[in-house]
């Protein structure tokens, strides 16, 4: 139902632990964000690609889909970067130093939110949820947001055929039809949401419910060296860094 | 408007994370008190989150002909209440960022700030405010601005903060935050004023609708 | 039993076609790759394969509620163009309504959900009022006019969907599952009401997983698993028990009936099939009292 | 044919009972005001009758998801206590299995939602895990145990509802029409693996709107409208069809047909109604084939 979602629950790297995938993801955005964004972004990005197109194999299609979505945001915002405003040279006027910035604003963002995607296409919510608990989250919250997890797409698949009856009726056929048919749907999608909540906790009730949403979640493997092994390539990319410094090239 | 992953300087991030935090862990706190006051609020919480998820996944019409998701800070406020939307609103926002590639991890911070916090806090105060000046209108014309107010300035207010966010991020070389500032708002302004407006309207079709469906259920929440 | 759909020559006119349909949801397997199905002018054509055969896929396709990836749609013999203008106008022509009501009704009273279709064409107030009192009165509903939409019984918003749907004054009404969840005695006051509008001009497209329900109320049946799997009169497709097999159904009780009677000399051998238990038992009670 | 549920001195014993139950919602007419039922044991118990008629709302009331206003239930020969303790033990015993999945469905993981059942029951981690393997064995979805639920075809999630209602272990599992928005195909593997759990000893209360299904599937039915109108052998109660029409129900065919065959001399005056059309068929084509 959504492409994301649904591609994580087949990915090969479905069985990894999501720590693991956490480290790994998570080690390389950091090098995109804290290191100098030429060279460590592009690194950051052909690590993150070849992983992830490579042994997780992400589907290319729905990736670049989902892409599109944080890069129309970046390349947006970046335009903002490439005038100055206010200056000696008049309200708003192209700053020489402007093109470099964005450049450096677009390549960082563009190599994050490839980290950040992967991760996504690789780690279900329903693996990674109910273990949230083990970084310190109260288990009342954690059992609320695997709750709203499971009911959005109840939620969603609601919205979707109503919009569907909305849209044969011509509901989408103008402007202010449009408004009219949101603003019914919103309406609409509130009553059943809290309906279906009454009738789920009848339905929970029959099945024990007293308050707890208790589940039994299955152990995944852990061990330190798939860790350390998922945080290697963040270092590498580092010391590469470090060493393209050190030889003085941007020199 | 969701500030993209990796877009903030890290430092930034950073910093918006912590100031979103206190905000975030006092609706938290109210959330696990009502879960624990009421074993039914839990599904009932759950609804809500799954409510506000989907409806900030509508599509509403925009300028360009092409169409946009509202933010649904106003309605999300006037119903649950600014502290409870700080938290579902995070929530939210964390899905939006792995479910839809909407907004990122490291700047969901600042996103919580500009529309779990901030948006709802206006819009809030909107409704409180426009209710009690027209309440000589009528009920349903002083509801009906009140939930406008609330819904337009509500989204109004989100982008206003998202574009001091990345004004303070990236300051104008001559200008500084101020020219950014302009450079920033301005740009996001095409679309975004019409967005809010039709995000006022779209909001006033779903009170209305639901004042009439489920008066009770409003009562509940006290509306 | 398959019959070209484009082929039959002094059959009535297509109400809808479609021709050379291919179809796939985003990363899966096509749903259809040339399906070819025509619609004639007031029949009932019973659309029934298993779930996930594509019932619902191709409704969507053929009211305008999903774009085939290549074919055409043809409504009233004309083809249906793309863009915007012309697929809104598929959609006007031919009306689908879901299974749940609860999909469909986003109104707070009837009157006013019955109104959404014709206000988006754009009617003034007054024709649109009238469209919606012609509605109800169609569907027998004229007394739930201002009740609330979230008050009324399961059967009744069956209906004030249906009433929504006919006041687009479509050409066809294609009903996924319309008699999902009624109990016997609603099933068959819904059909009752659905061959009146028949009569006044209105084509029926329904799917169904009731074969009974097909043998008896259909003319024309397309069974469907990822493609058509036939196509022809109700009573000779639902008598075939390989194709039923394929379409994984079961077969329907009218036909062994019917043979069980006409071994017993109770039915005269051209005679068509009772179509309900109750039509058998008068025929075995005539011979028990004679 | 109404019999007495408490008058059978032969009979299995009870697994469920309920004596003198009243009930009504609020605002609203009394749906039973003294209801008399017996469910028993290991048998297969269709609940029948109109939309209205009050099946859920028995369904609810043996299950211990409403509580009576007066009158009693018992299970397995005990009164059920007021209290919440008591009340929680009678939930156990009688698990109540919706007709929207989606209402008993509160996890993403399907095993994790199986589990809540038996975590609620306070079993430790390992034998928790057993009794969902077991569970979902049982169903037939062990292959499922990993998928989100989200993900599931509607069928499937009826059947993860059910492998969550049986790893509670109970006597007695009392169904909300469980075939309805199934295919065919679907309806028969279904009862097919429901059947499987009769025979392992759970008795079976099957609320259904399929005369036919019941007809050929249930050892005693109870036919509701507001109250009880008849109970006893599905095949003698829905024979009659007087009871039928105060139960505003349609005929079941295997009736009809079985007086068909007969007529015909193809059936053994003693034997039973053939239970589907196939079977009448074959019975048809023996005679026509010799």
């Amino acid at each position: 139902m959504l492409a994301i979602d649904a591609a994580a629950y087949t990915s090969p790297w479905r069985r990894v632990h999501p720590a693991a995938k956490g480290v790994f993801f998570g080690g390389l955005l950091v090098c995109a964000l804290a290191l100098p964004t030429w060279p460590a972004a592009p690194m950051v990005a052909v690590v993150a690609l070849a992983a992830g197109f490579g042994p997780a194999r992400v589907p290319p299609r729905a990736f670049a889909r989902a892409a599109w979505v944080p890069l129309l945001f970046i390349l947006t915002g970046s335009l903002a970067l490439l005038v100055t405003v206010g200056g000696p040279q008049g309200a708003v006027a192209l700053d020489p130093a402007g093109a470099a910035r964005a450049a450096e604003v677009t390549g960082r963002a563009a190599a994050a939110v490839c980290c950040q995607l992967l991760f996504a296409f690789t780690t279900p919510l329903a693996d990674l949820l109910p273990r949230l608990t083990r970084i310190g989250l109260p288990s009342a919250l954690v059992e609320v947001i695997a709750l709203i997890y499971r009911m959005l797409f109840v939620t969603l698949d609601s919205a979707r055929r109503i919009q569907t009856a909305q849209a044969g009726r011509l509901g989408y056929a103008g402007r202010r039809a449009w408004i009219r048919s949101v603003g019914s749907l919103g309406a609409a999608l509130f009553v059943r949401s809290f309906d279906r909540a009454q009738r789920m906790q009848r339905g929970l009730e029959c099945r024990g419910y007293t308050g707890e949403l208790t589940v039994l979640v299955e152990e995944l493997p852990l061990r330190p060296s798939a860790l350390a092994a998922a945080a290697l390539p963040a270092v590498l990319v580092a010391a590469a860094t470090a060493s393209y410094f050190s030889l003085g090239a941007p020199l | 408007m969701h500030i993209a992953e990796g877009f903030l300087p890290w430092q930034h991030a950073a910093a918006w994370t912590a100031v979103a935090a206190p905000f975030v862990a006092h609706g938290v706190r109210s959330l696990t008190r009502a879960v624990r006051a009421d074993p039914d609020a839990k599904l009932l919480i759950g609804a809500a989150g799954a409510f506000s998820f989907v409806l900030s996944a509508l599509k509403i019409p925009s300028v360009t002909g092409s169409c946009s998701h509202p933010t649904g800070t106003g309605l999300g406020a006037v119903l649950f209440r600014p502290p409870v939307m700080a938290a579902l609103g995070t929530i939210t926002l964390l899905f939006q960022a792995l479910l839809l590639a909407h907004g990122g991890l490291t700047t969901l911070g600042a996103n919580v700030f500009s529309m779990a916090v901030v948006g709802p806090w206006v819009a809030y105060t909107a409704f409180k405010l426009v209710r009690s000046a027209t309440a000589r209108f009528g009920a349903q014309t002083s509801l009906d601005m009140a939930v406008f107010s609330a819904a337009a300035l509500g989204s109004m207010a989100t982008y206003t903060v998202t574009s001091v966010q990345l004004a303070l991020a990236f300051p104008d070389p001559q200008s500084g935050f101020l020219g950014s500032f302009t450079a920033f708002a301005g740009l996001f302004s095409i679309t975004q004023i019409p967005l809010a407006v039709v995000e006022g309207l779209v909001t006033v079709v779903i009170m209305r609708l639901l004042t009439t469906v489920t008066p009770e259920q409003l009562r509940r929440l006290g509306v | 039993m398959t019959t070209d759909p484009g082929g039959a020559t002094a059959a009535p006119p297509a109400a809808l076609s479609g021709h050379g349909l291919a179809f796939r949801y985003p990363d899966t397997a096509p749903v259809f790759t040339a399906l070819d199905v025509r619609i004639a002018q007031g029949s009932v054509v019973g659309v029934l394969g298993p779930n996930g055969g594509g019932k619902t896929t191709l409704l969507r396709l053929l009211s305008g509620s999903l774009t085939p990836e290549t074919g055409e749609i043809h409504v009233d013999g004309e083809r249906v163009r793309r863009g915007r203008r012309a697929l809104n106008e598929l959609r006007r022509r031919v009306q689908l309504v879901f299974q749940d009501p609860d999909d469909q009704l986003f109104s707070a009273s009837v009157s006013q959900d019955v109104s959404f279709g014709p206000m988006n064409l754009g009617l003034a107030a007054d024709a649109a009022r009238e469209r919606v009192a012609w509605a109800l009165e169609a569907l027998e509903i004229t007394d739930l006019a201002d009740q609330p939409t979230h008050l009324l019984s399961y059967g009744q918003r069956k209906r004030v969907v249906l009433a929504g749907a006919l006041a687009m004054r479509p050409s066809v009404l294609v009903l996924d599952e319309p008699t999902a969840g009624l109990d016997p005695e609603g099933v068959e006051s819904l059909v009752q009401t659905l061959e009146g509008l028949r009569a006044a001009g209105t084509t029926l497209v329904v799917s169904t997983h009731d074969v009974d329900l097909a043998y008896r109320w259909a003319d024309t049946v397309l069974l469907l698993n990822r493609g058509l799997l036939a196509s022809g009169p109700a009573r000779d497709v639902l008598a075939d028990p390989a194709l039923l097999a394929a379409a994984r159904l079961r077969p329907a009780w009218a036909p062994a009936a019917g043979r069980a009677l006409r071994a017993a000399d109770l039915l005269d051998p051209r005679a068509p099939d009772p179509a309900t238990p109750e039509e058998a038992a008068r025929l075995l009670d005539l011979d028990s009292g004679g």
